[in-house]
């Protein structure tokens, strides 16, 4: 009952938003807050109520051959608690941040458009719907992207947007093969015949993992994803970098071919091999940028990889691993993406060469800084460390000696790239004459709350919370079949 | 009545006539939303249907009109068939080229007219028109002359007489 | 059969333009020409011999339909897709007033 | 040539005449989108043409003149949030989002198949109006504007 909210609430705030918005923004800004507010509130809720449940809602009141459902179960909930708990966040962000762009309401607007889809991408259970939600998604995202007006953004956005709509032409077709060899649309139909069918199952796997590649920006399907993440908005950019590659690429990735497809052993060895070139790739690229946001994008890749490699060995624990560094970077990539944008914003600047000794005049933005740097390169106490670890050990049970290797060298060049960022950044001679009192308090807000989120989160591991929190969404994923049975189980 | 005013209510009704002719007569429900839509339709697109004041003599124009269709139809009947021959000729005796003629027409319906009608006659083909000099150009398949006054005379003249009754 | 591979041609068609043309416009219309021959693959598959089209009505006899549902698909998606063109549209219309061209070989201040 | 915005005097007498003609052929496949092929988004794209075919004839200064541009983009806005607000009302008298909560009525009538055909005049409504606007903003930007480099 409570899961169509997720989808109405945003979309009704940004028809408001166009509705009465006039040359100020304030309208605009306390709309968008209360919607978001409210949206972080009713999902942890949503998320704290379900008790590894699975419900079923039907729109219009018809049973699901004929209508479109949502599931609300773990994995979705988990990923909606992130998705408004990033937009949140992001939202305070932008308050000072897009002032000094434009004071238009078509930001705020365009928000909770993007808010929207991805809520509605992780709530569908039927594979159109989820289609249409991911085009309003990237339909904002593009928008949002070439928001700054500059020439380069509106060359990063049409980048983006053609090869955004290459993959969804490729995903497309892929739901035409699906439906004709199913002749149903809702994702529990298609798993129960599909799995089946192993000649179909090949060519709509090899399209739908070209398609929602693009979109979770893989190895060799990557190339828009620095341009586009490093133009953008610093919110923006974290709303990309932290959600976005996971509700549209991740999720769905995990969701058809785990709960639909069954996890093919061929497309298992696909990820590991995808998500291994990612790591060390993407790695290698970021030690060589010297823009601050475009390493942050390339680090996004790698670490996209590491999700994909745990995914790929598919035994429990590693499981667990890609779920908590789906949660670990959703965090610690937004909060780099914010002091990455309030260093722009106080010095204007993203490079990394004219920046220098910022940590006296930004403390907030450095001691937050280096609380996402530690964490994202996996020292002890943060959150990053505990899910690259279970992940590095899965690989070691599971006896891919060298998928662990590769996590490690990984792990290291992530911190080696990111101490060369704190190095220039907020160490060095140079002298600025600003202090952090032009970064507003929504910005300051949103990078302490986030750090606090670093540092606290990796209690989840404690059997007690992991049991209630995690496990029901390991379970999710890793029994395949179960999705099935649970969704037309409970009609 | 102002001239806009009388425009809407002529599109009223002509909007709400086709509205019927699209649906039916006969069910209430269709009328009442015929009437709703001929409305809505005539308060956003009816104010420049009519452009000029009242005419006199509507029979009269009306009997015209029907002379002007059947003169048209003999128009393009023999067009279509000069252009037949010369397609079949094998020396393709054509001389294709722009001319300007000269009309006395006066209102924008019935420059429109003429130049549509000059358009659908095979051979000829309205390009331009320069209301205010009251010059139409046109391609013509097989230009016989280079005057103005004798090009006027035989591609014009033939639907001006007709139409000054018509619309003038 | 002949069908499917005339629509899978098409879809090559649209993706060499993409990836070959130089132009931003003609880059706009090889996406069109991909998403077409999506919807058009999408229309192939309801296709059925002998069958009427799917709208009930007051005097048909009941006879085999083809498939709606592709067709409702096909509408969703060519919305879709005329959002997006519109999207790119401006933004080419951007990019021109930036950078006096629509040539993707002169549009390079990113790389990567 | 260029003595005066818009088309010829062809083109624009022409649109004066048949464009009502436009409209009520929109309407009339927006009212019927329950009984007949067509709907809330065919009919939307025909009256934007209808709308369009003015622009196009007439130019920008008579759009200006005819149309309330703002007006438009609030009834856009407002066709979006009754939309919004029918399925909320679904959800409050039956329990699913679009619910179908009015009469049936009876089968090839006009005012049957509940809210179908509200839905479909708003969405009629948002697409025509949208549409429009698509290209009236892209004909707002001034291609020699704001070069950089």
């Amino acid at each position: 009952m409570i899961l169509p909210y997720f989808i109405i609430i945003p979309l009704l705030a940004a028809f408001l938003i166009t509705l009465f918005s006039r040359e100020k923004d304030y309208w605009s800004i306390t709309v968008s807050t209360i919607a978001s507010a409210t949206m972080l509130v009713l999902s942890i809720v949503c998320f704290i109520t379900l008790k590894g449940e699975t419900f079923i809602y039907n729109l219009s009141g018809w049973k699901i051959p004929f209508t479109i459902c949502l599931v609300r179960d773990s994995l979705s909930c988990f990923m909606i608690v992130i998705i408004q708990l990033i937009s949140f966040t992001s939202l305070l962000f932008s308050v000072n941040y897009i002032r000094h762009i434009s004071s238009s309401w078509k930001y705020y607007s365009l928000f909770m458009f993007l808010v929207a889809g991805m809520n509605g991408v992780v709530s569908t259970g039927d594979i159109f719907n989820l289609f249409v939600f991911m085009e309003i998604a990237l339909f904002a995202a593009y928008a949002l992207v070439s928001y700054g007006g500059k020439a380069f953004e509106f060359e990063a956005a049409f980048k983006y947007a053609v090869i955004g709509s290459i993959s969804s032409t490729l995903i497309l077709v892929g739901i035409g093969i699906t439906y004709s060899a199913t002749s149903s649309l809702t994702l529990a139909h298609i798993a129960q015949v599909l799995p089946q069918k192993p000649d179909i199952l090949v060519w709509v796997g090899v399209l739908f993992l070209v398609g929602f590649g693009i979109k979770a920006a893989i190895m060799p399907f990557h190339a828009w994803l620095p341009d586009a993440h490093s133009s953008a908005p610093a919110p923006i950019s974290s709303m990309l970098s932290g959600v976005l590659i996971k509700a549209l690429g991740i999720y769905v990735l995990i969701r058809l071919f785990f709960n639909v497809f069954g996890a093919p052993p061929v497309f298992m060895n696909i990820f590991m091999v995808l998500g291994a070139a990612s790591i060390i790739i993407a790695s290698f690229l970021a030690i060589g940028q010297w823009d601050m946001k475009r390493l942050l994008a390339y680090s996004s890749i790698s670490q996209i990889g590491f999700i994909l490699l745990a995914l790929g060995i598919s035994t429990k624990l590693a499981i667990l691993g890609a779920v908590f560094h789906i949660f670990n970077h959703a965090i610690f990539k937004s909060l780099l993406f914010y002091n990455a944008g309030s260093i722009e914003m106080a010095i204007g600047t993203r490079d990394l060469r004219e920046m220098g000794n910022l940590k006296s005049v930004l403390p907030v933005t450095y001691s937050t800084s280096l609380i996402g740097t530690l964490s994202v390169s996996g020292l002890p106490p943060f959150n990053g460390f505990f899910s690259k670890l279970i992940i590095i050990v899965a690989c070691v049970q599971a006896g891919y000696i060298t998928y662990a290797t590769i996590a490690i060298i990984g792990s290291l060049l992530t911190l080696a790239y990111f101490l060369k960022v704190q190095r220039y950044a907020f160490h060095g001679d140079k002298l600025f004459d600003v202090s952090e009192k032009s970064i507003g308090g929504g910005m300051k807000f949103a990078m302490l709350f986030l750090a606090l989120l670093c540092v606290v989160t990796g209690v989840l591991l404690i059997p007690a919370l992991r049991q209630s929190m995690l496990d029901p969404i390991v379970d999710t994923i890793f029994n395949k079949t179960e999705y099935i049975k649970l969704v037309l189980g409970s009609l | 009545m102002t001239i806009k005013t009388r425009s809407r209510v002529v599109v009223f009704i002509l909007s709400w006539l086709v509205y019927m002719g699209l649906t039916s007569f006969t069910d209430l429900q269709e009328v009442l939303a015929g009437l709703v839509v001929a409305l809505l339709v005539s308060m956003l697109a009816g104010h420049f249907y009519l452009s000029s004041p009242k005419r006199q003599r509507i029979f009269r124009r009306i009997g015209f009109g029907i002379i002007y269709f059947f003169r048209f139809l003999l128009e393009v009947t023999k067009a279509n068939w000069q252009v037949a021959l010369l397609v079949v000729n094998p020396v393709l005796p054509i001389k294709p080229g722009i001319i300007k003629i000269k009309t006395k027409l006066k209102k924008d319906s019935s420059i429109t007219m003429l130049a549509n009608s000059i358009t659908l006659t095979p051979g000829t083909l309205t390009i331009d028109v320069n209301p205010k000099e009251k010059e139409l150009y046109i391609h013509w398949i097989n230009t016989t002359s280079k005057d103005i006054e004798e090009d006027t005379r035989i591609i014009g003249e033939k639907f001006e007489k007709i139409l000054m009754e018509v619309v003038e | 059969m002949i069908l499917y591979i005339l629509c899978f041609i098409l879809l090559l068609v649209g993706l060499y333009g993409v990836l070959t043309k130089k132009d931003l416009i003609k880059i706009i219309l090889s996406l069109s020409i991909m998403g077409y021959a999506a919807n058009l693959f999408l229309i192939l598959f309801a296709y059925k011999n002998d069958a009427i089209f799917p709208i009930l009505s007051e005097s048909a006899v009941q006879e085999a339909m083809v498939d709606p549902l592709p067709q409702a698909l096909v509408l969703t998606s060519i919305v879709i897709e005329l959002g997006i063109t519109a999207m790119l549209v401006a933004l080419a219309v951007r990019l021109y007033q930036k950078y006096k061209t629509f040539d993707i070989t002169k549009i390079r201040s990113l790389s990567g | 040539m260029k003595s005066q915005e818009g088309m010829t005097i062809i083109v624009k007498t022409v649109t004066r005449i048949s464009v009502w003609l436009i409209f009520v052929y929109g309407i009339y496949i927006i009212f019927h989108g329950h009984l007949t092929p067509g709907g809330g988004f065919g009919g939307g794209v025909i009256i934007a043409l209808g709308f369009l075919n003015v622009f196009l004839a007439y130019g920008k200064e008579y759009i200006k003149k005819w149309l309330n541009i703002g007006l438009l983009h609030d009834l856009e806005a407002t066709s979006a949030i009754l939309f919004v607000g029918i399925g909320i009302i679904g959800i409050a008298m039956t329990g699913g989002f679009l619910a179908n909560f009015l009469s049936k009525g009876t089968l090839f009538r006009l005012f049957s198949a509940g809210t179908i055909p509200l839905l479909n005049i708003l969405i009629g409504a948002k697409v025509g109006v949208a549409l429009f606007l698509v290209v009236w903003s892209l004909s707002l930007f001034h291609i020699d504007e704001g070069g950089e480099q």
